[in-house]
């Protein structure tokens, strides 16, 4: 990974050019004149745009915060953007610690090292398997690889509902019900059609030469997909990283069948909170336990975006 | 007499191993026991009896079914177009050298992060006449204003379509990113050269390059259009009335809630030759495209 | 050492069929140089020596065994690619390594190899950028260092020097000569430049739109041109043409037109001429005498329309009768632009094409 | 000798409902088992989990469904032990009312243990919003309700907080069905599937007194969850709410006591039916004598009078037998416990008298007429068909 | 019309400074090619001069206006990419036209220029491919093409005919040349191909590390380059060159070493010698006269060790004490490898530079 976070300072230095606003990154000591005021209407333009629709997106956030630390008989009130007049985080304490998710009273955080060991397994298993696939259909082209390929795709359409049952069968007569590597054989199934079709369409962008220089060179279907397609890959790995980390994370349905009970994933304690039907409900625990669960996903999307590599194929082919 | 192609390594053939169990074992098989399914007269549990069509029967004559399909048709195209859009859009924004790109993009993916069962429940109450918008500006003095549309039986969909999008684009923003970072340098000296406004070179030039990402983010979406059902259970129950039903809520109930398990088949079944009608001639276009062309 | 052998070739491309029916025969170690108008094909060629690309019928022999279906990997060849395709995650270093590392290379012979290839293209101080931060000619350099690291028994170059100054190409000629001999490998290479086909050359292609036209050594497709599309590509300027007839005139044979009559009596006809004959007459630049007659043709006058001084000499462009004649000239006299001057073919040197098929005579 | 251990799966997980499972987990536990306790939100979702975990080999040693037909596919496939030894010790065709009994006992068998029983159409009404719109007593027809709820809205409240959801609609129209229709023609409806009931005048009669209610509900209605429209009530924004017993949970959370800030009652006069619905404990079949012996330990606890006081108290129910002390129940419980005893008001809910998918068919005619601008006649039509299981 | 003047120039790219300190005066209308080893500087400095990369310092003056910090669209400039650049998913009608389109040209003209340049490249076949289809010759000629379609006031090319065959060049070449005289634009051409630059050139700007050396026309640069890089970059081979000291022996001056001594009391020095010398002699290949003293230097032997045949000459490898000469041989005379042979130095055509600063004398 060091290493990708290097080629990303790089690339960054040396292509500055074609983003005017770049201009002044790189820092050196002596005055230099400004290529451009910053401040023109283009620019606030695009900040403009960015900034009302980070408002639009923001909008339900904002509700959801202030009603996370309301009491509920502010809630009750029923005003909604309101800030609130008694501020507490008694619900963000109570959703972490000690909400009631049938008899067990100990918020989310009980699930919470289920939750890790269920997504970091899967999402790797998941995102090499469908990198795999990708550039498997993408430069090799085995036999019958694209007929495959369709009916994973059509799969994706099926309701992952309806496939449960079936599964369940299979799983159960190999022994694997209810474990860890269970949940993630489900997980890697379930995220093969999306992360196969990433992974082949990316590749599919990528100068086809490059694949036959690394034939010339003697790499066969290994070597080449690992010393040179994966370092191409960072900015559609972060993709699919999002995705499936996202998608694991925030899965609690096939967690509950197929983890068993010893591997719950704190999304069940979660919905548990949130979910109920017929019993009170207590908005502002549901509205802590929802940000705090999502906070992985959140922290990953922060932290992702050096990945997103500019010009990562760039000076590989002339024409 | 002459092979048609090269060797393939073997080692391809092993590496798509997993692939091929899993679509043998898990999608081919899912796809014929839920066709076997759909034509039994299963109830909570898959019954082995052969019940001809009637489960079709029964799904075409359900108002409600047939009400879900136009309703996903209508949710669908304006779900896709507008993701599409706004997540391109914003991916092209956030190109702009930016500061605090990784807040921004943050801001944009974290709808995608949050279970819809809380965030839903916000919509709803955020769009909800009573509470949310249209009081706030009646508050602030417009009294004529209305934003009704989630208690709306003609407008409900839209609601839908207005989450969900807000849900959905921000990963469609990381995949036109991801694509974006990946067109080479010298196209945009090139156009810059050429005078080529900057509008103009991510419409005509990057767009076209971003092929792949687009195509991969149009399956993408339209797998969520074909199972969306988080959003409509947190916001509408498919109400008011069945005015914002969708078939993957109708297969969900008959699965669980109303436990026959034959017609949520049957429905399954129906759903994906749909979804085969609408992408074949797209998959077909395009293979023919790429045969003659690239 | 492997030979390479080309029966019935025949490429498609999407809907184009780039090549038709090409014959190659390349000996084990022979150094030959693959020479032909923009987009005839060339490196449709090489790639599909490479086995990079699929065949639609024709058989590819390498080392005496048959090769066309064969894995890349398998085939023993190098490739520099026309346009480079470096790895552009690595840097200069493990893009000339990568190939070696893969065959297990042990690590000495890895860097002894790489310190060699990288000496002689003065890669030394570039070793660790990655190819998007190098120039044209570097990422060039970059692209032949990859390929004679794997000293393979048939290196395939496509136009390996295109981009890189004249000094800097005169030396690696020299270095590439040296290495064919060194290593005894079988090298095929695409070049326009016709400085490098000449002195590289053991043998040399000349060819057009799919097809070899002349396959012989630079000296006899440079004196005897095969055809007239062949005379006239080689050579800068090409030759210059004169369209015209034959006549035997009492044992003796003459070439006429309007304004021009030569005796090519001497010619080594392939053929015994028989009665008048269309034909055109080729003589290159550097055999028509400007300024006086040599007395070995009939000197003729024209007047000077340009003058391009090539530091060494000088070419003068005349125009004779409407037609652009270039003419060498090595001394200093004087000379100058719209001006007449008389000028003189050596008719020892000429060559003669038939009219119609244009095949030489 | 170990405890009997017993995996319960269920879906109360409000702190409510928690509490209740609570009683029942340490009444189990005193009795010399293990409660490993299994919460998953949602009916749905918990009972597709007991039918998932049944497939799959790793069956719990009870699970909770509702009191009605959902476990009968169950049965019928042979998945459930019957737990017949500790109903016929316990007397349960004795102490339990003759709704529950049908549901549980399948071609003679006991197979499930009923926990409590829920009234799902009770009329919760704000004191304040009462006391506003001038109304002093409780209505006791359905014309004098519909007064009231007129007047409420001369007053300026939403008469009828209403959660604009099927489920919600349904309760709302079984309730109204029950009153205005009579329990007979519910009975030759629901459980008889008479057609000629169905298409009587009388029905059709239900079907406009109910929409009648849709003039007295406000415009934010449709999608509102139940709990949403009991804050209205709670705030004495809304005057009167018509939902299950679980209800009181939410004005409880709000520190609002029965009797003194709000009011509850069953229906309109002295002999109103009464609805019964409830949740039941069922036992998936299994060989391993342990597992049996505790299943039939967990259907004797959770079965038992302190057990089940103890629980009704927590989660808003009654008990589903009339021998316990009360002291513990609220006021509307106390109520409830009172009107059981007469049995001849009881009246059992939908779900009990047909399949989950009847039942479902059912809802959709209801929406449908509810939220569209169908008339009484169609709907009829359709409930008709509905119920005859096209 | 245009011109560009560059002062005080610096670039940085990544760590590297490219180019440290450059002036340039370009004037309205002139031909200027740029040469220079592999990596000098040459592109960077074109990329600059369109306003793709960003200067650290100095200024960019381009028709008389400051335009360091101006739009790369504001300056009036076309560009031909080293790599061609073009725009993967345009046919090459649509890449040649999309810049006229944008702004707005009447249809009319686009259809002229664009099929005007497509009959100059000879692309009139190809207008409906897309580039990935193109052989690489194809390619740059499409981006010379998207280039001239704009019809500029400042052209710059980035070795536009790299990959083309000779003979097409040899068309563009004279083709480019017209197109200038027609347009009057300022070129600025960035060329390895020696022939390219004298043909092409005005005047010349010789680079090296980011530093122009001479800037001055051909022939000048070609006969008194100013320093001794400048003397060895240029020719092919290269200028021979003798290390050694300059000695006046009453009123004549001499170059001596070991081996060789020369009358040099004709040249034209810069400055008046003083004293003795550390000097380095430098004479051209074609000045070298191989076979017989020709009367003016004094003939001294040494033997033949490769003979490079050229067409229209042989260059004659002679091993001189150790040291590499080439010589030009014009005329037919018996030259064998290996066999001993006289020479000698033209001396009125020789170069003298300083032994220290490599400067010219
Ligand atoms: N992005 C970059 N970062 C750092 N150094 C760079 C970068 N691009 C080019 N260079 C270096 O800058 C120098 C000049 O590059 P430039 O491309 O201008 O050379 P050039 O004269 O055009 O060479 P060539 O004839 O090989 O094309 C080279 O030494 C090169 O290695
Ligand atoms: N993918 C393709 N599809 C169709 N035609 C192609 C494709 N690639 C190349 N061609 C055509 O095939 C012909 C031969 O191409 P090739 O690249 O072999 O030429 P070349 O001899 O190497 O030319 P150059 O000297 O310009 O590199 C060209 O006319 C080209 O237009
Ligand atoms: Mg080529
Ligand atoms: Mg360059």
């Amino acid at each position: 990974m060091g290493q990708v976070v290097k080629l990303d300072k790089t690339e960054a230095a040396a292509t500055a050019a074609p983003h005017p606003a770049a201009a002044n990154d790189a820092s050196i000591p002596a005055p230099r004149p400004r290529r451009k005021p910053s401040w023109t209407p283009a620019r606030i333009g695009v900040y403009g745009f960015l900034i009302v629709a980070a408002l639009f997106f923001l909008l339900p956030l904002y509700v959801m915060l202030v009603t996370s630390v309301k009491p509920m008989e502010e809630i009750r009130l029923g005003t909604l953007f309101a800030l609130p007049r008694h501020f507490t985080l008694e619900p963000w304490a109570q959703a972490w610690s000690s909400a009631c998710t049938g008899l067990e009273c100990n918020g989310i955080k009980g699930g919470f090292w289920n939750s890790v060991a269920i997504v970091v397994p899967s999402t790797i298993l998941s995102i090499a398997i469908g990198a795999v696939n990708g550039y498997a259909l993408s430069f090799w082209r085995p036999r019958g690889a694209g007929f495959l390929f369709a009916i994973l795709m059509m799969g994706a359409f099926i309701p992952v509902q309806v496939m449960i049952y079936p599964l369940v069968r299979v799983l159960a007569s190999v022994n694997l019900f209810s474990s860890l590597p269970g949940i993630i054989i489900i997980h890697t199934i379930f995220g093969m059609p999306v992360m196969t079709l990433l992974f082949r369409n990316y590749y599919a962008a990528l100068p086809l030469e490059l694949f036959k220089a690394a034939r010339i060179d003697g790499g066969g279907f290994w070597r080449i997909f690992l010393q040179l397609m994966l370092p191409m890959s960072t900015p559609v790995i972060v993709v699919a990283v999002i995705m499936q980390v996202t998608g694991i994370w925030n899965d609690f349905l096939l967690g509950l069948v197929f983890a068993g009970s010893e591997h719950l994933p704190m999304t069940v304690q979660l919905n548990n909170i949130i979910n109920t039907t017929t019993g009170e409900r207590l908005y502002n625990v549901n509205m802590a336990a929802t940000i705090l669960t999502s906070v992985v996903p959140l922290a990953l999307y922060f932290i992702s975006g050096r990945w997103f590599v500019r010009g990562i194929a760039s000076g590989a082919v002339k024409g | 007499m002459v092979k048609k192609r090269q060797n393939v390594s073997i080692a391809a053939y092993i590496a798509i191993l997993p692939m091929a169990l899993t679509v043998l074992l898990a999608y081919l098989g899912t796809m014929l026991w839920t066709a076997r399914v759909s034509v039994s007269s299963s109830r909570t549990f898959p019954a082995s009896d052969f019940v001809g069509a009637s489960q079709y029967v029964r799904l075409f004559n359900n108002e409600r079914w047939l009400l879900s399909l136009q309703n996903v048709a209508v949710y669908g195209v304006l779900f896709i177009a507008l993701c599409l859009i706004i997540g391109f859009l914003l991916a092209v924004f956030i190109d702009q050298k930016v500061m605090a790109e990784g807040a921004l993009r943050t801001v944009f993916l974290y709808p995608y992060a949050m279970s819809f069962v809380a965030t839903g429940l916000i919509w709803q109450w955020i769009l909800n006449p009573e509470l949310g918008i249209q009081e706030v500006l009646h508050k602030l003095g417009w009294a004529g204003a209305k934003f009704d549309w989630i208690v709306d039986q003609d407008m409900a969909i839209y609601t839908i379509v207005i989450a969900t999008v807000w849900q959905a684009s921000g990963l469609v923003m990381a995949l036109m990113l991801s694509g974006l970072r990946g067109v080479d340098e010298e196209i945009w000296k090139a156009a810059r050269i050429d005078g080529i406004p900057r509008w103009r070179v991510y419409g005509s030039i990057v767009l076209p390059m971003l092929g792949p990402s687009v195509s991969t983010a149009f399956v993408l979406l339209f797998v969520m259009v074909v199972k969306v059902f988080d959003a409509v259970v947190a916001m509408t129950q498919g109400g008011p009335g069945t005015a914002s039903e969708v078939p993957a809520k109708f297969i969900m109930d008959y699965l669980f809630g109303r436990a026959n398990i034959g017609l949520a088949s049957a429905a399954s079944i129906v759903l994906l030759l749909t979804v085969l009608a609408i992408v074949a001639p797209l998959y077909f276009v395009r293979n023919r495209r790429a045969a003659m062309g690239a | 050492m492997s030979n390479v052998a080309i029966r019935n070739l025949q490429i498609k491309l999407g809907e184009n069929k780039v090549i038709e029916s090409l014959n190659l025969d390349v000996k084990a170690g022979e150094f030959v140089v693959l020479l032909g108008p923009s987009g005839c094909g060339k490196s449709t060629l090489l790639h599909s020596i490479a086995g990079l690309i699929d065949t639609s019928a024709g058989q590819i022999e390498i080392g005496g065994k048959d090769m066309t279906w064969a894995d890349p990997k398998d085939r023993g060849i190098a490739l520099v690619f026309q346009s480079y395709a470096l790895y552009p995650t690595m840097n200069v270093e493990a893009n000339m390594s990568f190939g070696l590392r893969i065959n297990g290379t042990p690590k000495a012979e890895i860097a002894r190899r790489v310190s060699r290839a990288s000496d002689m293209l003065q890669l030394g101080p570039l070793l660790k950028r990655k190819p998007a931060n190098l120039s044209g000619g570097q990422r060039q350099r970059v692209a032949i260092g990859r390929a004679i690291v794997r000293e393979a028994d048939v290196m395939l170059f496509d136009e390996p020097l295109s981009n890189l100054d004249a000094k800097l190409r005169t030396e690696l000629r020299r270095e590439l000569k040296q290495l064919h001999k060194q290593l005894g490998a079988t090298m095929i290479y695409v070049t326009h430049d016709q400085v490098e086909a000449m002195t590289l050359a053991q043998r040399m292609a000349v060819m057009k739109g799919g097809v070899v036209q002349q396959f012989d050594t630079p000296d006899v497709i440079y004196n005897t041109p095969a055809n007239l599309f062949v005379a006239t590509f080689l050579g800068s300027p090409g030759m210059n043409l004169f369209k015209g007839e034959l006549e035997q005139q009492g044992g003796r044979v003459l070439f006429k037109n309007e304004h021009l009559s030569v005796d090519v009596t001497g010619y080594p006809f392939q053929a015994p001429l028989t009665g008048k004959h269309a034909c055109v007459l080729g003589v290159r630049p550097e055999d028509i005498d400007v300024g006086h007659g040599d007395g070995v043709g009939q000197a003729v006058r024209a007047s000077v329309s340009l003058i391009e001084a090539m530091g060494a000499h000088r070419v003068v462009w005349l125009d004779f009768h409407g037609t652009q004649i270039a003419g060498i000239v090595q001394d200093q006299q004087l000379i100058e632009t719209e001006k007449e001057i008389s000028f003189s073919i050596r008719s020892y040197r000429i060559s003669l094409f038939d009219g119609a098929s244009e095949q030489r005579l | 000798q170990a405890p009997l251990k017993a995996t319960v799966i269920h879906w109360w997980t409000s702190g409510g409902e928690s509490a209740a499972v609570k009683q029942f987990a340490e009444a189990y536990n005193k009795a010399g088992g293990q409660w490993i306790d299994q919460a998953v939100a949602g009916a749905d979702q918990s009972r597709a989990t007991t039918i998932n975990r049944i497939v799959g080999g790793n069956a719990p040693t009870a699970a909770q469904f509702n009191t009605s037909k959902q476990f009968r596919d169950f049965v019928e496939q042979g998945l459930l032990n019957n737990v017949d030894d500790v109903a016929i010790a316990g007397k349960w065709d004795q102490i339990m009312p003759p709704s529950i009994l049908q549901a549980i006992k399948i071609n003679g068998h006991f197979y499930a243990a009923p926990v409590d029983i829920h009234m799902p159409a009770w009329f919760f009404y704000s004191k304040a919003a009462y006391k506003k719109a001038g109304i002093a007593n409780e209505p006791q027809t359905w014309e004098e309700f519909l007064t009231q709820l007129a007047k409420l809205k001369a007053a300026g409240v939403v008469p009828l907080a209403f959660g604009g959801q099927v489920w919600q609609e349904k309760i709302t129209f079984d309730a109204i069905f029950a009153m205005v229709g009579g329990a007979d023609l519910y009975l030759k409806v629901y459980r008889d599937r008479d057609q000629k009931a169905v298409m009587s005048p009388q029905f059709k009669q239900v079907l406009v007194e109910f929409k009648k209610l849709k003039g007295f509900v406000d415009a934010g209605s449709p999608g509102r969850n139940w709990n949403d429209a009991t804050a209205m009530v709670v705030q004495g924004k809304a005057g009167v709410q018509i939902m299950g017993d679980w209800a009181k949970g939410e004005f409880a959370a709000a520190k609002q006591v029965a009797g003194k800030d709000f009011g509850c009652y069953p229906g309109f006069g002295p002999k109103a039916p009464y609805i019964v619905a409830g949740d039941a404990f069922v036992f998936p079949k299994t060989n391993d004598a342990n597992a049996v012996k505790a299943q039939k330990l967990l259907a004797n606890v959770v079965t038992s009078p302190a057990a089940q006081v103890a629980f009704a108290a927590r989660k808003g129910a009654i008990p589903i037998r009339g021998d316990v002390d009360e002291s513990q129940l609220d006021i509307c419980a106390k109520l409830g416990l009172s009107i059981m005893k007469d049995k001849s008001r009881q009246l059992p809910n939908t779900e009990m008298l047909a399949t989950p998918d009847t039942t479902g068919a059912l809802q959709d005619v209801l929406t449908s007429y509810w939220n569209k601008n169908q008339s009484a006649d169609d709907a009829q039509k359709a409930f008709a068909r509905a119920i005859k299981g096209e």
